[in-house]
């Protein structure tokens, strides 16, 4: 069976870098997927260019990219609506920058509902998203409901733009940086919504989160990236007990010695995640490395360790 | 450096358009602008008179290049007085007591309020002739912007961490004013400027046009339309080039504080990014 | 925000205060009054003496400040001294010519600059954007009384259309009144066009850049709804408080216009009552104006909450 | 919500909108009512200074009122005196007193008696009240003989008595609404006023009480400011007359459609000088600037020609009328040698002009003027000035050096050059000669009318010689009507007959 997304080889760049090189991932239906590594190393970009959300300066320069058997980058503006939209949900990194500020929750779920199943009144569609707020463990549905997102909590944000990615019957989820600039309290909240979400539904799911934590407990398979490329690919367990790649295992060994901001712990190991050159065949993390050697200037290839594991990286 | 926009281009285009005909008109014009010459009344234009003559046979062009220049004379010095006075009045009204404040921006309603013709007038009774009255009542009418402006910005930079630290190791508030606070918002500053010369003029020429602006037998575009004005059943044409004069005047500066403003805006999104 | 009401209510009756103390001191700075344009070039000392007496000219100018205090407390703006009627009858006799014709080129000027501004930012870049930004640029540079001039020839010596320059109350002729009416509608709203374009636009541009704006697309909202709903909605703010400013400078009077083509608008019957230095009637306008100005901000600063209740207090409160 | 916000405004907008016109109705309605009555509608630039004519001096009241009120006596297209209000009269052996006979009979438009007591009520009023008492200043007492007989007594002899009572503002009132007189005027005229939005439109209707002759039902001003409103409504037939400049008659003069009168008024234009002032006070320097001023070029050049040049203070319409025009005619060189003379070398002599805001005619005048003079050697700063400041500072503060002006005519030589008495208050030119004066005393009390005119002649010579003024001309008023109206004329002093106006 054909995989849900196949991303092969995407290639993408603004006008003065390339931000993506031969990026090749994929999901499987109903598999949960996680894609890790740092801010700045092209995760968001990755899926923006799958919801048709790139910049204006930003075009896809090659490779495919298809989703449930469509190909999704030839997909005009006004195919986007039926062939991608009512499959795909999507919860973005900012979650309450991403509801309107000015119209009821109410309206805020069930608009783009009743605009795509005709004849559908208003209230059924209200039930309708009550019920998948309940589901979510919200309390206090109809006060939600009829409030402002201004008069919620940040966790009731993130609930709301889980529910209204599950209006539809969506095959895959995609939830960028579904946790972070939550309180710890919340963020716990939020994880077990994403978990118990996870357990119930035979939905794919697609995590983009350097909280490796969460991303543990969550993903069937983890992907990670740095500077544009994918570094490893495996199977969780594969991945947090045996990871290969250096910045992997730094990844994991800051995600283990403390639970706090990863951007910061990162610095420590020094340098930045280059923003040029990530065109070349060599390899990015060379120059943050503590194992760099001569080689690593080299054409590095992605190595494959087991049917499921592979890494980009000599050791 | 940075790029030009098109909008740069195209406003410092008209203002040369402009400017070049009123700086040469301090030199040489083609006629003497106030020479009447009742027998070429409303000539059409013709290799003599390239823009033809008014109803005194007046030459159009070497009028139009007198009302020019006397028109940037006054947009820059109503601007400029106007720009300052705002500018000190939004400080101290941003970084002095609360009463003053009070009294400043409310002082500023009350004058944004008050009909310009009316200060036009006083000043005109005060002053007497010359174009200083219009000027100086430009810039009153000028002030309440800059000072709203200057008090807004320093209001927020006054917040802001720099100051901040800056009020921590003892800088008095004139030195944190114009040390600190006026070189940031001099970008801002200088693109309201350009923006606000296109007002000036218009205004001034609004002025002139009600007869309250330069007076004769000197020219202005205000007066020159309001006298065209009059001959507009018969002689149409009269009114067309001191209107286009202003509207391209106009219209270089405001295409001028736009590209400006892209340049600063550019300049800081570069700093970000 | 009943406080809040009161507390611009306050500084509203401050400002008033000032202006009107303003006036008075300009016109007892500037010469003539009106007993001498009464007697003209006809007409001795001892009349103007006594026009003047009867005037309550011949008075102090703090006693005439306290006369007309008084007056204002009990709400009467006094008789003018040029046409011998109630100021306030004056004043609203205009602002049956004044308010339609402010509402209706406010009303044009906003909803083109609405559409337009918003399809422009949609497409940023495109032709129409193109367009969009030089009507921006030419609208807010064209002189108004040149414009009128323009029109004015093109009307009425090119197309010799009746009835432009001769107002008829709507009441008698709808059809005259258009005609009377319509070329200075066109004039005003191009004049507000230009910087009510220019900020629909550059807020329709912030709008779309919005997380949500982005989030909505996702789910697949449709185009008009998501530009015409999601986006106008969070952007009007702003142009709303806009046309609040440019509503109150047009109820005003825009003396240039109406004199240009023969409006009997308020903006005309303050340059006669300047004129004639009928200072009741100066006086009556000024403060009516003022009023006028500060009242519409805050109805449009409370209408801009209604449509955006969270929008912060800082916005309202620099209006 | 946006949809909410779109159909409040409209239904603010259409409230707004009927309130206001609901407001307007009832003044407008009358004018609707009209339709099928005869209606003159005339243009006019400016509103009446209110409808009083005793506290008004501006001519724009009295081309209104002089259809809503009677004078005792008028005037007819020559300027000769005729009857009124009072059919006949008799002056005194002495010339100390008038009677005059009133028409029996006579109403107010409000239905109130226009007998001899009215009439004395109502020149006690102007008398003691009105604007030009000081005109008025020879009559010492009125007398009621009986029901239609008045007599006026003088306390000093003034022969051209009987003219001054021809004046618009010399009009009989019902005193007993005087004080709404400015805004609800009440007369004995052919008209009454129905409806007046200022700036707006002033209407006249028939005075039910009135039983002369009357063409007109209704008699409508229109204020149009701009001359292109006023000549397009002409065109469009929306106005029957109007007032238009020289360069403008080509436009009409052709049309069989409109009728162009112009016909020289009774009015004076001049360029006054402040004789007190440095170097205006040298006879010389004045006598140069009318040698250094090309009068026919002014009058081309602001007028299109349409004006009788005048070399002293006198309208060429008036019986003693002398043509002075030959004294000092255009001659630059002489200007120059004379200023040499007075010591003034070239550009050595600096004059201030004032101009009128709101007459542009004077302000172009000036301004050619201005430029001969530049020429002849003389420096010119001009200053434009709201007509309120030219009142209050030049007319009245005499601070001035030149300005140009106009007077309206008047129909005797006494009260056209009484300004000049050099203790008069309207002597803005600070004119001082003993022999003018002295010449005044004596026409005002000499009866016979050859010596009578000599001294009116006489007058006009000393004032073209010693030129207090540049005097410019006398202007032609040009009104253009349809051609339909009939019988339209323009008379001496300001005022109109529309009554004898009719539509064919």
């Amino acid at each position: 069976m054909a995989e849900l997304l196949d991303m092969d080889r995407l290639c993408v760049r603004d006008t003065r870098h390339i931000i993506l090189s031969e990026l090749t991932m994929h999901v499987g239906r109903g598999e949960k997927v996680a894609l890790v590594g740092e801010s700045g190393c092209g995760k968001t970009m990755s899926i923006r260019t799958l919801l048709h959300m790139l910049p204006d300066d930003v075009s896809v320069t090659s490779g495919s990219l298809t989703f449930d058997g469509t190909d999704v980058l030839s997909l005009r503006s006004h195919q986007l609506r039926q062939e991608l939209y009512s499959r795909v949900g999507f919860v973005a990194q900012n979650t309450s920058a991403s509801l309107h500020p000015l119209l009821r929750i109410s309206t805020q779920m069930t608009d783009f509902y009743l605009e795509r199943h005709r004849g559908v009144r208003r209230s059924q569609a209200v039930e309708k998203a009550a019920g998948i707020l309940r589901s979510l463990g919200m309390r206090d549905v109809e006060r939600v409901l009829s409030s402002r997102p201004d008069q919620l909590s940040g966790g009731m944000r993130q609930r709301i733009n889980i529910a209204i990615a599950l209006m539809d019957d969506i095959l895959l989820l995609v939830a960028d940086e579904p946790t972070s600039a939550l309180d710890a309290h919340v963020r716990r909240q939020i994880e077990e919504v994403y978990i118990s979400l996870a357990e119930r539904s035979c939905l794919a799911m697609l995590l983009v989160s350097h909280d490796l934590g969460f991303v543990r407990r969550m993903a069937d398979r983890v992907y990670v990236m740095y500077a544009g490329k994918m570094v490893e690919e495996g199977l969780v367990d594969e991945i947090f007990s045996a990871p290969v790649h250096p910045y992997t295992r730094s990844l994991i060994a800051l995600a283990n010695v403390k639970y706090k901001n990863k951007d910061e712990d990162l610095a420590q190991l020094g340098g930045f995640v280059p923003v040029v050159g990530r065109e070349s065949r060599s390899c990015a993390f060379a120059s943050r490395c503590r194992y760099e050697r001569a080689d690593c200037m080299a054409d590095v290839e992605y190595r494959r360790l087991s049917d499921t594991h592979y890494v980009r990286c000599w050791r | 450096m940075k790029r030009i926009t098109p909008s740069l281009a195209a406003g410092i285009t008209l203002v040369c358009i402009v400017l070049i005909p009123a700086l040469v008109s301090l030199f040489c014009m083609p006629y003497d602008p106030q020479a009447m010459d009742l027998h070429s009344r409303f000539a059409a234009p013709s290799a003599q008179h390239l823009l033809g003559c008014d109803h005194f046979g007046r030459d159009l062009l070497s009028r139009l290049m007198e009302a020019s220049r006397l028109a940037l004379a006054s947009g820059l010095f109503s601007v400029f007085l106007g720009a300052l006075g705002g500018i000190i009045l939004g400080i101290a009204a941003a970084l002095g007591p609360k009463w003053l404040e009070t009294m400043l921006m409310r002082l500023a309603d009350a004058l944004m309020a008050f009909p310009t013709i009316l200060t036009a007038l006083a000043l005109a009774a005060i002053l007497g002739r010359g174009t200083a009255p219009s000027i100086i009542a430009i810039c009153v009418a000028m002030i309440p912007t800059f000072s709203r402006l200057t008090y807004s910005m320093v209001c927020e930079g006054r917040a802001s961490l720099y100051v901040r630290a800056a009020r921590s190791y003892g800088a008095g508030p004139l030195r944190i004013a114009f040390c600190h606070l006026l070189p940031s918002l001099m970008g801002r500053l200088v693109t309201q400027l350009t923006s606000s010369l296109g007002s000036a003029v218009l205004l001034e020429s609004s002025l002139s046009f009600l007869g309250l602006g330069i007076q004769p037998p000197s020219s202005s575009l205000g007066m020159m339309l309001s006298e065209a004005r009059a001959y507009v059943l018969t002689h149409p044409y009269q009114a067309l080039p001191p209107g286009l004069v202003l509207l391209v005047m106009v219209l270089g500066f405001n295409l001028l504080g736009d590209g400006l403003n892209d340049l600063i805006f550019d300049r800081r999104r570069a700093v970000h990014g | 925000m009943g406080k809040y009401v009161l507390g611009r209510i306050a500084s509203a009756l401050v400002v008033m205060l000032l202006v009107s103390i303003l006036t008075f001191l300009v016109l007892d700075l500037i010469p003539g009054n009106a007993a001498i344009v009464a007697v003209g070039v006809e007409g001795s000392a001892e009349t103007l003496a006594r026009l003047e007496a009867g005037l309550g000219l011949d008075r102090s100018l703090p006693q005439r400040i306290a006369d007309y205090y008084r007056g204002l407390i009990s709400l009467d703006l006094g008789t003018s001294s040029y046409y011998a009627q109630d100021v306030w009858s004056l004043i609203k006799q205009r602002l049956g010519v004044t308010i339609p014709l402010a509402l209706l080129s406010t009303a044009i000027s906003f909803s083109c600059a609405l559409i337009l501004g918003s399809l422009a930012a949609y497409r940023r870049g495109g032709l129409l954007d193109g367009i969009c930004r030089t009507i921006v640029q030419l609208a807010g540079s064209i002189p108004s009384f040149w414009l009128s001039l323009l029109l004015l020839i093109l009307f009425s010596s090119v197309f010799s259309v009746a009835g432009i320059g001769d107002y008829v109350p709507p009441s008698v002729s709808i059809r005259g009144y258009v005609t009377a009416v319509f070329l200075p509608v066109i004039v005003l709203a191009v004049g507000q066009l230009g910087p009510m374009l220019r900020l629909v636009r550059s807020s329709m541009i912030t709008s779309l850049g919005e997380d949500w704006y982005a989030s909505a697309r996702v789910k697949g909202l449709g185009r008009g709804r998501l530009i015409f709903v999601y986006a106008l909605r969070h952007a009007i703010s702003g142009p709303l408080t806009l046309c609040g400013n440019q509503l109150a400078k047009l109820l005003g009077g825009t003396a240039i216009v109406e004199s240009i083509f023969s409006l009997p608008g308020l903006g005309r019957l303050f340059l006669t009552a300047v004129e004639m230095r009928d200072l009741q009637l100066v006086q009556g306008i000024v403060i009516f104006i003022t009023a006028l100005v500060v009242l519409m901000n805050l109805v449009f600063d409370i209408l801009v909450h209604l449509v955006n209740p969270a929008a912060d207090s800082r916005e309202a409160g620099g209006a | 919500m946006a949809r909410r916000l779109l159909t409040f405004l409209i239904l603010f907008s259409a409230f707004l909108l009927a309130s206001c016109s609901g407001g307007q109705d009832d003044g407008a309605a009358t004018g609707a009512a009209g339709g099928t009555e005869s209606r003159v509608r005339m243009a006019v630039t400016v509103d009446p200074d209110g409808l009083d004519p005793h506290m008004s001096a501006s001519a724009s009241t009295f081309q209104v009122t002089s259809s809503i009120y009677e004078t005792l006596v008028t005037v007819d297209e020559q300027g000769n005196i005729i009857p009124s209000l009072a059919e006949s009269w008799t002056v005194a052996g002495d010339g100390m007193s008038i009677t005059f006979s009133l028409r029996p009979g006579a109403l107010f438009s409000n239905g109130n008696k226009c007998d001899a007591r009215a009439v004395a009520a109502s020149f006690q009023r102007l008398l003691s009240e009105s604007v030009r008492s000081q005109d008025y200043a020879f009559i010492s007492s009125v007398e009621v003989v009986d029901d239609t007989t008045v007599r006026f007594n003088f306390g000093q002899l003034n022969v051209v008595a009987l003219s001054t009572f021809a004046y618009p503002w010399a009009a009989v009132v019902d005193t007993s609404c005087a004080d709404d007189l400015r805004t609800s005027p009440v007369g004995s005229g052919p008209y009454m006023l129905s409806s007046w939005i200022p700036q707006q439109s002033l209407v006249l209707s028939r005075n039910p009480n009135w039983n002369g002759e009357c063409g007109i039902d209704q008699v409508e001003f229109v204020m149009m400011p701009d001359m292109t409103g006023q000549v397009t409504a002409l065109r469009n037939g929306q106005v029957d007359i109007i007032l238009i400049t020289g360069d403008l008659v080509g436009q009409f003069e052709d049309d069989a459609r409109f009728t162009v009168n112009a016909l020289a008024g009774n009015g004076l234009q001049l360029m006054a000088m402040n004789n007190a002032s440095a170097g205006l006070d040298d006879v010389r320097v004045r006598q140069a600037i009318n040698y250094a001023v090309d009068k026919d070029a002014v009058i081309e050049a602001v007028w299109w020609g349409y004006g009788e040049k005048i070399g002293s203070h006198f309208p060429v319409v008036l019986s003693e009328y002398i043509d002075m025009n030959d004294l000092y005619p255009y001659d630059p060189q002489r200007a120059r040698q004379l200023l040499a003379e007075a010591g003034y070398g070239e550009g050595e002599l600096t004059l201030r002009m004032y101009l009128p805001r709101s007459y542009q005619e004077y302000v172009n005048a000036g301004q050619v003027i201005a430029a001969q003079l530049e020429e002849a050697g003389i420096n010119v700063e001009i200053q434009i000035v709201e007509w309120a400041t030219w009142l209050s500072d030049i007319y009245n503060g005499r601070q001035y050096d030149l300005t140009v002006v106009g007077h309206t005519g008047r129909l005797d030589a006494y009260s056209l050059l009484a300004r000049y008495r050099s203790t008069a208050a309207e002597n803005y030119f600070n004119y001082s000669n003993d022999v003018v004066d002295a010449l005044l005393d004596q026409y005002n009390t000499t009866v016979d009318d050859a010596a009578r005119m000599e001294i009116a002649h006489r007058l006009q010579e000393i004032l073209a010689r010693e030129v207090p003024a540049l005097y410019i001309q006398d202007p032609i008023q040009i009104y253009v009507t349809t051609s339909r109206l009939e019988g339209f004329s323009v008379f001496p002093i300001n005022i109109f007959k529309f009554n004898e106006m009719n539509f064919v």
